[in-house]
C-alpha cells in the first residue's frame, strides 16, 4: 500500500470516464480527494454516492461528471444543490444522467457488491412512482420461500472507492471512528480504494471491534490534513455548518459560482493552499 | 386580536413533540422534527429514543444537528451503526415506533413527493430524492408529517408519488402489507390533518389558536374536509417555549463558532 | 428491560418446543444459561446456532432439544461432540433432526432475519452433496440483472436468541467485546432477546463505534459472573482450553457424561455453584 | 537407517509452512494448518496475513489458539470482524489466496467429506459437518489441503462430498465457475500430492526423507500415481524445527494454565 501524495493518487488511479464513489454520510467526506479531481479536471465520471453534497456539487458544476448514481442529493439541513439541479434542469455546464435508489436499497447495493454477488435482496417498500422512473435498477423477485415479492438491487462495484479517515499506521492500516455511513461497503465494493487521512501514527490505538480497513485492502493512500472540511473528521476538527449555509448562495448563480471555484479550488495548489485562503488554516 | 407570544414555528414544534410518548422509538429527520423530537426529549418524554439515518441510536444533542450526521449527534449516541444496519436491522426489522417525513407536496391521502416538480425527464425543479423515506413511510408504526401548508404543497395531485400515505385511501395501502399504519397526523403551520377512519382522506383535526378552518382550507390545493369537531390546539406552556429557544439559542452559537484547522508545519 | 434472577429469566422465556440459539464464536458462550435450561428440564427445543459446542453437546445429551440447526458440530481443536453423534447415530437419550448449513449460508440466514426479510442470496459454492441433503433449506434461484446460479437462504429468526456479554449499563445497554461471531445478527433475527453479563456498570465507557445493544432491544437480562465458563469473555476469564479437553473424555461415555451433569450441573442450585464444584470459583 | 531428528508431524508442518509466499492472505484452519502459518509467519514470511473464521483479520498470535477463536487471536489481530463479514466481504469477495481444509476424506480428485461416514441419513459416524469448508473450497484462490493419508481417509469413493475439489477431473471444477483454482497441494505425513495438469488427479509429487513411493500407495485407498519426477522434500531445517518447537512450548504452557475466575461475594 503506497503512500502518493493526492495530486499522484488522483493523477494514477482516476481516470476519464471512470466510475467513481467518494464516500462519506456527512462526517468524512472526502472533500480534498473530489476538489483535486475537478483540478486534474477528470471528465465524464460516473459518480456515485448515497448522499452526494457540496463536493459532489462541485465536480458535477466544473463539467467533471456525466452520471450520478445516489440516493438523495441535497444541501443537508439547508436546501437544493444548486449546480446539480442547473444540470438536471438545464443540462449546464453538460446533462447528468441520474440513477436513483432509496438509502435502503443503496445500502443493499454497496453490501451486494462488498459481498461478491451480484445482487442483494430486501422487502419491497410501499409502492410508489419510483419503480417506473427511467434509471431504475430495482426489480422485483418472488421469494422462494414464502412468495412475498422482494426488491432485488444490483451490486454496485466502483472503479475506485475514495474514503476520508482519521489515521493511518506504520504498516498502512486504516482507522475510521465515529458515523461510518456505508463507508466500509463502499470500500470494499470497490475495485480500487482509495483513502486520505487526516494524519499517519505508528500504531493506531483503538479498541479491537474498531473500524479499520487492513493495508492489503487499500490500494493507495495520502495523508491531507483538514482533508473533510467543511465536512469533519471526528476527533480532529467539527463540521463548519456555516460554510453549508454559506454555500446555498454561493453555489446558487453560475457566475459566482465558477468564480468562487476558479478563486479556492483551481487558484490553489492543493488542499491546505484552499483552506488557507478561506482562513480556516493559518 | 393581540399577537400570540409564540411563533407558527414554535406552535408547530411543540405540537409536533406531543405527539411523542415516553419511550418511543422514534426515526428522526432534520429540522423541525429534530427540534420537536429533542423538546419531546427534554421535557414529558426523557427516555424517548431517538435515531438518526447516520446510525446514531439514542442520541441526547445538547445543540440540534444541521445535518443528519453532526459529531454532536456522535457524542451523545449510545451506539453508532453503520448504515445498512439502521435500516436493514432497525427500520425493515420493524424496531421503530415513529418516522417523521416531509415533502415537497402531499396529496388528501398523505401521499409525498421528494422527487421532482414537473415531469420526471424534464423537471422544473429537481428535488433531492427518496433518501429513507419510502422505507420510513412503509415501516414505521406510525409516521408523522411536518409541512407547511400552501397550495403549492398541499396538492390535489402529485407531480411524482415518492412515499407512499394511503395510496387512494379506504385501506388501498393495507392490501400492500406495509407493516406500518401510514401517517397518523400531519402538522402544518395551521393545524393538525388526521385521517378520515373510514376514507383515509386527510381532515383538519385542530387549529392552532386563532386560526380559522377557512385560512386552512386557503391554503389547501384540495377541498378540505374539516371534523365535526374541530379542536383547539392548546397553546405552547411556557415551559415548553423556554426548553425549545434555549435549544435554539444554543443551536445558533454552536454553528457560528468557526472552524479552524492546524496544519502540520 | 428488567434485570432477572437466570432461574427466572429462562422460566420464563423459554419455553417447551421453543426455537432458541444460545450464540458465540467461541468467546462468550451462555453456558450458564444453557445449563439453566437443562436445570429446569426444558424439552423438545429446537436448537440453533452455527456452532453447537458443549453446552449444546450437554442440552442434547440431557434430552432437552429434538432439533438442530448448525453449520458445525464438533469440539474446537478436539473432535467429535459425542453426546451429538449418540443422539445422531443412536437416537439417544432421543433422536435429533439435522437442518445444516454452511457457515456463510448460515451467517446469511441470520442476516435476513436480522432485517426483516424472508431470504438472503448469496453466491453458489461449489456443487457438493450438501444440497441433495432432506434437511436442506438453501435453494437456488437465478440472478435476474446477470442471470447467475444464487444460492437462496431462508431467514432464520429464533423464538429466543440467548447471548453472555461482558457489561450492562445503568440504562440496560449491553456492550459486546472481542470476538463477535454472528452475536449481533442472532440477537437481533430472534423474536425474544436474554443477555447473561459479567457485571452490571454505572455507564458503559466504551468507544462510540463498539459494539452495544440498546435496552430496548434486550428482553431481559441476568447478571451471571463467569457465565461464558469454560469458554470465555475477554477482559475477564481466558478460555479454558483444558475443560474442552476433557470434555472428549467426559462426553464419550454415556454414563460418565450422566453422572458428570448430575453431580455439576443438576447437583448444584446455580452457575457459581457449578464454579466452585469445578474449583474455578472459590 | 538413523530416525530423523524430527517427527511425521514436524515435517508435515514445515512443508504446509514453505508453501506459503511472504504477504499472502490465508483463511487458517485450527491445528496443523494454524501451526503452519505462524511459523511461516515466524520464519520466511512475516507479512503473511492470517485470517480465522472468527473474524480476527491480520492476528499474531504468540501461541497456538486451541479453537479458532482464542482469545489469544483476538488481542494480536489488526481487526476483528463480525462473522458474517469473514464470510462475505473476505473470502467470497475474493480476497484470500491461501485457504487451508482438511477432513475425514479426501478422493483422488482432492474432493472432501467432513460430513459423514456411511449413509447420510443412517449415518456410521456423525462428522462436525461443513463449517466453512464448501466455500473455502470455492473461493479461495489456492487451496492446501492437510491430512494424514490411509487408506480410511484416502479412499476411492468419498461417502459424502463436502467440498468440492476437482469433482470428477479433466477441467469439469471449471465449467461451474467457482474462482478458486482448487487444491494446489495435498500434504500428507507421506509428501505431497499434486493434481495432474492434464487430469486433474492426485499424484505423489514428492516425499519425505526416507518415504518410499510404495509406503505412500499403500497408505491410499486409491492406485496413487507418482509423478515421473518424484522429488524428496528437503528435511525441516533447524531453525524452522526450532521455531516450531518453541511455538508448541510455549502454547503447551499456556493451554495447561489454570483458569481462576473471581466471583463477587
Amino acid at each position: 500500500m503506497p503512500l502518493l501524495s493526492l495530486r499522484e493518487a488522483i493523477a494514477t488511479y482516476v481516470k476519464d470516464g471512470a466510475s467513481v464513489a467518494l464516500e462519506g454520510f456527512t462526517h468524512l467526506i472526502p472533500f480534498a480527494a473530489g476538489q483535486e479531481i475537478i483540478r486534474q479536471q477528470r471528465r465524464h465520471l460516473h459518480l456515485i454516492r448515497m448522499t452526494p453534497d457540496l463536493v459532489y456539487d462541485q465536480m458535477i458544476g466544473m463539467g467533471c461528471a456525466s452520471r450520478l448514481t445516489f440516493s438523495w442529493g441535497g444541501n443537508p439541513g439547508v436546501g437544493s444543490l444548486h449546480r446539480l439541479r442547473d444540470a438536471v434542469e438545464r443540462g449546464w455546464p453538460q446533462p447528468l444522467t441520474l440513477a436513483e435508489f432509496t438509502h435502503a436499497e443503496m445500502a443493499v447495493a454497496y453490501q451486494a457488491g462488498a459481498s461478491g454477488v451480484s445482487c442483494g435482496v430486501m422487502p419491497r417498500h410501499a409502492p410508489s412512482d419510483l419503480a417506473r422512473v427511467p434509471g431504475t435498477a430495482v426489480r422485483e423477485v418472488q421469494c422462494p420461500f414464502t412468495a412475498a415479492p422482494l426488491a432485488a438491487v444490483p451490486a454496485l462495484t466502483p472503479d475506485v472507492t475514495i474514503l476520508h479517515a482519521q489515521q493511518i499506521d506504520a504498516r498502512g492500516n486504516v482507522l475510521i471512528r465515529g458515523i461510518v455511513g456505508a463507508a466500509k461497503e463502499a470500500a470494499l465494493a470497490a475495485r480500487q480504494l482509495l483513502v486520505t487521512v487526516e494524519e499517519q501514527v505508528e500504531t493506531l490505538g483503538s479498541d479491537m471491534n474498531a473500524l479499520i480497513l487492513p493495508s492489503w485492502v487499500v490500494t493507495a493512500a495520502s495523508i491531507v490534513p483538514g482533508g473533510a472540511y467543511p465536512s469533519y473528521a471526528h476527533g480532529y476538527y467539527p463540521r463548519d455548518n456555516a460554510f453549508y449555509l454559506a454555500w446555498d448562495e454561493i453555489a446558487r448563480d453560475r457566475e459566482r459560482f465558477s468564480a468562487w471555484m476558479e478563486r479556492h479550488v483551481l487558484g490553489v495548489p492543493d488542499h491546505a493552499g484552499l483552506l488557507r485562503a478561506l482562513g480556516v488554516a493559518a | 386580536m393581540s399577537e400570540p407570544g409564540y411563533s407558527r414555528d414554535e406552535i408547530m414544534t411543540v405540537t409536533a413533540a406531543r405527539q411523542l410518548r415516553n419511550g418511543a422509538v422514534c426515526f428522526v429527520g432534520i429540522g423541525l422534527p429534530s427540534a420537536a423530537c429533542n423538546l419531546a426529549r427534554l421535557t414529558h418524554a426523557p427516555d424517548l429514543v431517538l435515531i438518526y439515518e447516520s446510525g446514531t441510536v439514542g442520541t441526547r444533542p445538547v445543540v440540534l444537528p444541521l445535518s443528519i450526521g453532526d459529531g454532536e449527534l456522535a457524542e451523545t449516541a449510545t451506539c453508532i451503526v453503520p448504515l445498512p444496519e439502521i435500516f436493514a436491522h432497525y427500520l425493515q426489522r420493524g424496531r421503530i415506533d415513529v418516522g417523521f417525513l416531509g415533502a415537497a407536496q402531499l396529496d388528501r391521502f398523505g401521499n409525498l413527493n421528494s422527487t421532482v416538480i414537473g415531469d420526471y425527464a424534464h423537471p422544473q425543479v429537481r428535488l433531492p430524492g427518496a433518501g429513507g423515506a419510502p422505507e420510513i413511510a412503509t415501516y414505521a408504526r406510525e409516521v408523522l408529517v411536518v409541512m407547511k401548508q400552501t397550495p403549492r404543497s398541499f396538492v390535489a395531485r402529485l407531480d411524482f408519488c415518492t412515499s407512499c400515505g394511503y395510496l387512494e385511501g379506504r385501506g388501498v395501502r393495507r392490501t400492500f402489507g406495509p407493516p406500518g399504519a401510514g401517517p397518523q397526523a400531519v402538522i402544518t403551520d395551521f393545524g393538525v390533518l388526521r385521517p378520515n377512519p373510514d376514507t383515509e382522506e386527510l381532515e383538519l383535526a385542530s387549529v392552532y389558536p386563532g386560526v380559522t378552518a377557512d385560512a386552512a382550507r386557503a391554503a389547501t390545493g384540495w377541498p378540505l374536509n374539516v371534523t365535526r369537531t374541530l379542536a383547539v390546539v392548546p397553546p405552547p406552556e411556557p415551559r415548553e417555549l423556554e426548553v425549545l429557544r434555549d435549544l435554539h439559542a444554543r443551536t445558533g452559537a454552536a454553528h457560528a463558532r468557526p472552524v479552524h484547522i492546524k496544519l502540520p508545519s
